[in-house]
């Protein structure tokens, strides 16, 4: 067993980061947060996280950038919702996960062996090329580029799709593709303008 | 420098200027420009202080009272409303745009609610610009003079008549 | 302090003013250059003192002014402070003090609406100059005037029955008063009487209640109205006019002595009906006594469930068995009106309802309960006896308390209800008496600030209570684990330890947080007193008038104002009799002079004020063809003088020159 | 009565039973569904991890084109149907967000209003359509069957807008009306897994796990349910779920399978041969 130093100084903690999180669509309330673990209580995935997402919102409002953001707990939220509605502070805890993953991709933290960050990232270039999702090209791109391995243990779950012609692997395409990346391209303008 | 709109408000005794002293002890941060008249009641304010206010130079008047049911003189407020209602028209009727007067029913408890009003109110009005009614007075005196003498000097004694 | 007191000559005959304006600490002078506005001020016409001074309200500022007042020959008084509403009575005395009448008086508020809400100082400044501008200008129109004298009622209207209630009736009772107390329920005592024990002490709740419930009964100078409404007050201060309604209990209270003869000779021979004095966890008769301690001992008929109400056909037996014919069904509402000078509104709240948080299965599953469910379970006199079971008669063995239903909570109500921590430890520390099971506690936080409250936590720390700091998310019945079977499973984070855990239990108790009365609107504008945004009644002020409303003569206590424990409910009832006291044995009051009147010579005869008055305090004179104003009945809104066409009704203290000239100051240069 | 329809992605791919059986199922009781034209991806929940706005802005082009025809939207995906009642939430209520996609949709020659209401099928059926005349068209009724309606998480969070958040009863007054009867299921709006299932299986069946056991323990022949991915979830993991914690065993269907069946409609049309887990024991009896 390893022995870690677990006292933090007040040099460890990034002030920036802390008002980034409180300025995010939905982050508005995070100050009000009282602790009660009601989010992390009816979150049906908590019991896998490293850091509850109670324990999540006190380190970001915190500004321990890095434990929030190298945390398991961001990329196994399911995004069902149970915590923004319970929360007796009305804090979107949701919405505050996503930030928190796009600030992780952005920054590139993420736990590189958790396909969940490739998976968003190849959705978006899928959808940047057909305008919709192939589920099944999207799983297999997904498997090719993170653990192969794992793809074979898929297999059967695979033939059983085919066997109920539930399987495509033609990517389906919008008609007007340029009407659609003429948008996407408009943003992406847009930011680097507000970067700017 | 950008133009800093005066707001004139009437306030009931009983809701909305007590609101007002919760906004204060709550401390609550609002826009300066509002200069607040006490009132026992919205009943009180006569349509003529609103007028008066705008002729004197306010951009804009603000009336608050208690919420309706609530008035401490049992149905002042009613009757406020009925009278403003009518004078939001002759307002309307003199070239003033909505916005330069506003009612509203703030509770003593609606603190909040004060702060709220008072900063939407002004940014609405500093959007308007500035009213200017004694200057707009001096302009239409300065044409009418400018007409009687016209007229004077043209064709007195008809005009004298006609007056 | 500023020196801007040259001998200045008065021009054009214009009234002497003093202008003086306080730094309040830092609080104004902090924001607002006060010796720039006292300079300013200097300047302004008729002004012939001006002085800023660090605390205007303390008797040094007080005496100063007094003495400008004499040396100066001041005739009008201007103080640029807090709000009127704190210190306006302070000033004008302090002008009586210097020998001038107290209405040439004006306070300017730079405080609460200016040096406290406004963050940039050269704005804060120039409002605060505009405001000073304004009261300057203004002053000079005022009047002189008296205060109105009349005097009070000496007799007092309690409303409500609850501890509270009860405490203050019998206080001003044995002061000589005479009280009415007037209470909603058929008996008095309100929620304490169901309550078993009381925290911390746990002393029980009946042995302390009912030797003052009895007194209320026996009082010679009570007069106990139950199972009455108060339906409608009119007056003012030290003059009230009330009506009361007192519903029909279909027995005749003078009467009936309590025997219960006829509950043992009803029809039907079991009790049936849910029981609401015990949380419907007990039954009852269509005739009954919510308990055996009710005050009045006074039986009652429900007719929504007595036979003779519902078929007209049931043989009476009842009636057959009371000696003293007491039972009368043909009783009817009665009307009463009472004539009071002060009223005392202790009317309590209500629980939250726990159908509200359907994730804690109230309703749902039958091992869910409220608290004042297990008040009336552990209870001796109680529908068990003080055995905790289950609804299906088994005993509970473990058991867990969850705090904060209905409490701190955005999506129901965003307060603490102050005492569910502390009976909560209560109930926790009974029902392990009661019944050995293991009790969890689901808490967030632990409010325990109150003498010896600490103490008590320690005591359940100690007597092995378990004690989960986390928000339950959810009650359910669907099982993990073996041990979890035919369980009710309580998920909750552990936020100490840092993960979520699941806990098996046979029994929830909903710790329900204190919400305002049903109907407290409709109360309060009954009263023409104020509620706050939570729904409770609003006091005068939060720290220094905690009994008083904003309407004189109308005071508040206990938990009708805030939700709070016995031990503050009692000192509040206190309180709020004391303060009907004060107002009482002065005999009389001062009326504010804001009246309205008619200037005889001006008035054209119109009639658009008469019907304008809400108090009908105007009427026509058909001879002289003028309206006349009765001052004593006039409350000073100025609705009519604002609608008389032409100008000749005059409101003191807000005539159309002083407002007129008040505009004028705020937009003049 | 007619609507739009949004298929979403999954429902032209592993979600096709449920298309084919809603359609089926709204073609039956005389609603037209028209699909909206040259749809995208509703920028559902992964695409939100990516980028706000761009996520935002792929709702928005299927509204703006929606927009165009003045008619309700139906999304039976419950991942499109929140996905796109937060962008239209989300639009309304941050005008920073409402200027640059608009701004963003101004550079393809779209506009959006916010004037397009979208809704599930549930909704539709129960408000608009309503259970009389839903029980008119009921020829055959599901006698004897039992099952565990279950919801899902995103249509009844975090926007609860045509039932409860807690106790959402519209699918099992469906159910009852086609003669079923509901088992008492205190995980109907528990989450599936989402895409965890697949892409962290170890914690996603898990989840999936606790939905089928509980359902079987509660004597439900089927988990009857209203979102592509919980079906796919429940159903297709099935195996791998035997082999990590026990064989169940347990039928996921749609409910517009289901109600389809009640209507006389066969079990070919409504794809009820696209389970993996066989749901012949649905058809049992006709």
């Amino acid at each position: 067993m390893a022995i870690t130093q677990m006292m933090k100084y007040e040099a460890d903690r990034d002030a920036d980061f802390a008002r980034w999180a409180t300025s995010q669509t939905g982050g508005e309330n995070l100050r009000h947060c009282i602790q009660c673990g009601v989010c992390s209580a009816t979150c049906p995935l908590s019991l896998y996280m490293d850091y509850t997402p109670r324990r999540l919102i006190n380190l970001a409002r915190e500004g321990f950038k890095n434990e929030v953001l190298s945390s398991l707990t961001i990329w196994l939220c399911a995004s069902c919702y149970a915590c923004r509605v319970e929360c007796p502070k009305k804090i979107q805890v949701t919405d505050i996960m996503y930030a928190l993953k796009r600030r992780a991709i952005q920054e590139g933290v993420y736990p590189k062996r958790f396909p969940i960050p490739v998976l968003a990232k190849e959705f978006g270039r899928m959808i940047f090329m057909w305008g919709r999702v192939n589920e099944t090209l999207l799983v297999i791109d997904l498997f090719l580029r993170t653990n192969w391995f794992k793809f074979l243990s898929m297999t059967g779950l695979g033939l059983n799709l085919m066997r109920t012609g539930r399987m495509s692997f033609l990517p389906d395409s919008i008609r007007r593709k340029d009407e659609l990346r003429k948008i996407l391209n408009a943003l992406e303008a847009d930011k680097t303008e507000v970067a700017k | 420098m950008s133009f800093e709109p005066k707001i004139v408000a009437f306030f009931c005794n009983w809701c909305t200027y007590t609101a007002a002293d919760l906004a204060g002890v709550s401390r609550l941060k609002y826009a300066p420009n509002v200069r607040v008249i006490r009132v026992m009641c919205s009943g009180r304010v006569d349509p003529q202080f609103v007028m008066d206010a705008f002729a004197k130079g306010a951009d804009g008047v603000l009336l608050g009272g208690c919420h309706p049911g609530d008035c401490h003189y049992a149905e002042g407020n009613y009757k406020t409303l009925r009278r403003m209602r009518m004078l939001n028209r002759m307002l309307k009727d003199m070239g003033i745009e909505d916005g330069r007067f506003r009612l509203e029913w703030i509770s003593g408890a609606e603190g909040e609610k004060v702060k709220v009003t008072v900063n939407d109110m002004v940014a609405k009005v500093r959007a308007l610009g500035p009213l200017d009614m004694p200057g707009k007075f001096k302009e239409w005196d300065k044409e009418i003079e400018e007409l009687e003498a016209h007229v004077n000097s043209d064709a007195p004694t008809e005009v004298a008549h006609a007056r | 302090m500023a020196d801007n007191n040259a001998n200045k000559q008065q021009p054009n005959g214009l009234p002497r003013i003093g202008f003086y304006i306080c730094h309040c600490g830092s609080n104004i002078a902090g924001t607002i250059d006060v010796a720039d506005v006292a300079k300013y001020a200097a300047g302004l016409p008729g002004v012939v003192v001006s002085r800023d001074y660090k605390y205007m309200c303390s008797d040094p500022g007080q005496e100063m002014i007094a003495q400008d007042i004499r040396e100066h020959k001041l005739e009008r008084l201007v103080v640029a402070a807090c709000s009127p509403n704190l210190h306006e009575e302070t000033f004008r005395k302090a002008a009586a003090k210097g020998g001038l009448n107290s209405f040439f008086f004006q306070m300017v508020n730079i405080r609460e609406h200016a040096s406290w809400v406004h963050e940039d100082k050269k704005a804060a400044t120039a409002k605060a100059k505009d405001l000073a501008r304004a009261a300057v200008y203004r002053v000079r129109f005022h009047k002189a005037l008296e205060k109105q004298q009349v005097p009070v009622d000496p007799n007092v209207l309690v409303v409500g029955g609850g501890i509270a209630g009860i405490h203050a009736a019998l206080t001003l009772a044995n002061a000589g008063k005479k009280v009415t107390l007037v209470e909603r329920e058929s008996t008095i005592g309100g929620h304490m009487a169901a309550f078993d024990k009381t925290f911390p002490t746990l002393d029980c709740a009946a042995c302390i209640l009912t030797p003052k419930m009895s007194a209320v009964k026996s009082h010679p100078n009570i007069t106990l109205w139950t199972y009455s409404e108060v339906s409608k007050v009119e007056g003012y201060v030290g003059n009230y006019k009330v009506t009361v309604k007192r519903k029909p209990r279909y027995v005749i209270e003078d009467l009936c002595v309590g025997c219960m003869e006829c509950i043992d000779a009803c029809v039907f021979k079991e009790p049936k009906f849910a029981d609401k004095f015990n949380q419907g966890l007990g039954k009852r008769k269509p005739v009954y006594i919510d308990f055996p301690q009710a005050t009045p001992k006074v039986v009652m008929i429900d007719p929504e469930t007595c036979i003779q109400f519902k078929t007209g056909k049931c043989k009476k037996s009842c009636a057959e068995a009371c000696d003293r014919k007491a039972i009368d069904f043909d009783q009817k509402e009665e009307v009463k009106e009472l004539q009071v000078g002060a009223i005392i509104l202790a009317t309590g709240f209500k629980t939250f309802d726990a159908k509200k948080e359907p994730h804690y299965g109230y309703g749902k599953y039958p091992g869910v309960f409220t608290a004042l469910e297990i008040e009336r379970l552990v209870n001796a006199s109680g529908p068990t006896s003080g055995e905790v079971v289950l609804r299906d008669g088994k005993h509970p063995k473990a058991v867990g308390i969850i705090h904060c239903v209905g409490s701190r909570d955005e999506k129901t109500n965003k307060w603490c209800s102050r005492v569910c921590c502390m009976y909560s430890l209560k109930l926790a520390h009974l029902i392990k008496e009661h019944s050995g099971a293991e009790v969890y506690n689901f808490y967030i936080d632990i409010r325990a600030a109150g003498k010896a409250y600490e103490e008590f936590y320690d005591k359940l720390l100690s007597e092995g209570v378990h004690f989960i700091r986390g928000r339950v998310a959810e009650v359910t019945d669907w099982a993990m684990t073996p041990e979890e079977e035919g369980k009710l499973v309580l998920r909750v984070e552990d936020t100490l330890a840092g993960f979520v855990r699941r806990v098996p239990v046979d029994m929830v108790v909903l710790a329900t947080g204190l919400e305002p009365q049903a109907d407290a609107q409709e109360v309060r504008r009954r009263f023409n007193i104020g509620c706050g945004n939570e729904g409770f009644f609003q006091e005068r002020h939060p720290k220094l008038a905690p009994v008083n409303t904003f309407t004189d003569g109308i005071f508040i206590a206990g938990a009708c104002q805030s939700p709070k424990d016995i031990p503050d409910t009692v000192a509040q009832a206190g309180a709020a009799a004391a303060e009907a006291l004060v107002l009482i044995d002065a005999g009389h009051v001062e009326l504010e002079p804001n009246t309205s009147h008619v200037v005889e010579e001006e008035c054209c005869g119109c009639k658009s004020c008469v019907p304008l008055c809400p108090y009908t305090a105007i009427t026509f004179d058909e001879a002289k063809k003028k309206a006349v104003i009765n001052e004593v009945i006039c409350k000073g809104c100025g609705v009519c003088a604002a609608a008389c066409p032409s100008g000749s009704i005059r409101q003191n203290l807000f005539e159309d020159e002083e407002i007129f000239s008040e505009i004028e100051g705020v937009l003049g240069k | 009565m007619k609507y739009l329809y949004f298929p979403g992605c999954s429902l032209k791919g592993t979600g096709k039973a449920y298309e084919e059986s809603l359609l089926a199922v709204f073609r039956a009781l005389g609603v037209e569904l028209k699909e909206i034209d040259d749809w995208n991806c509703c920028g559902a929940t992964a695409y939100m991890s990516v980028d706000e706005a761009k996520s935002y802005a792929l709702a928005g082009r299927n509204l703006a084109i929606a927009e165009r025809e003045e008619l309700d939207v139906i999304a039976p995906c419950s991942a499109c149907y929140l996905g796109l009642n937060k962008a239209q939430k989300s639009l309304q209520d941050h005008p920073e967000i409402r200027a640059r996609v608009t701004k963003a949709l101004a550079a393809a020659g779209l506009e959006y209003h916010g004037k397009v209401k979208v809704r599930h099928p549930l909704d539709v059926l129960i408000n608009d359509v309503g259970l009389d005349a839903i029980a008119k068209r009921i020829k055959s009724p599901l006698k004897g069957h039992k099952f565990a309606p279950y919801y899902g998480c995103q249509i009844v969070r975090p926007f609860a807008s045509f039932d409860d958040q807690y106790d959402p009863k519209t699918m099992d007054k469906l159910l009852a009306a086609a003669g079923a009867e509901n088992v008492t299921f205190p995980l109907k709006t528990r989450c599936c897994g989402g895409s965890l299932t697949g892409t962290v299986p170890e914690v996603g069946l898990r989840l999936a796990y606790i939905i089928l056991k509980e359902a079987k323990k509660r004597g439900a022949e089927a988990v009857v349910t209203v979102c592509p991915l919980c079906q796919f979830n429940l159903d297709g993991y099935q195996d791998q779920i035997a082999r990590k914690f026990e064989a169940v065993d347990m039928p996921v269907v749609y409910f517009t399978q289901v109600l389809g069946l009640a209507m006389g409609l066969s079990a070919d049309e409504l794809g009820l041969k696209r389970s993996i887990i066989s749901a012949d024991v649905v058809l049992a009896g006709r």
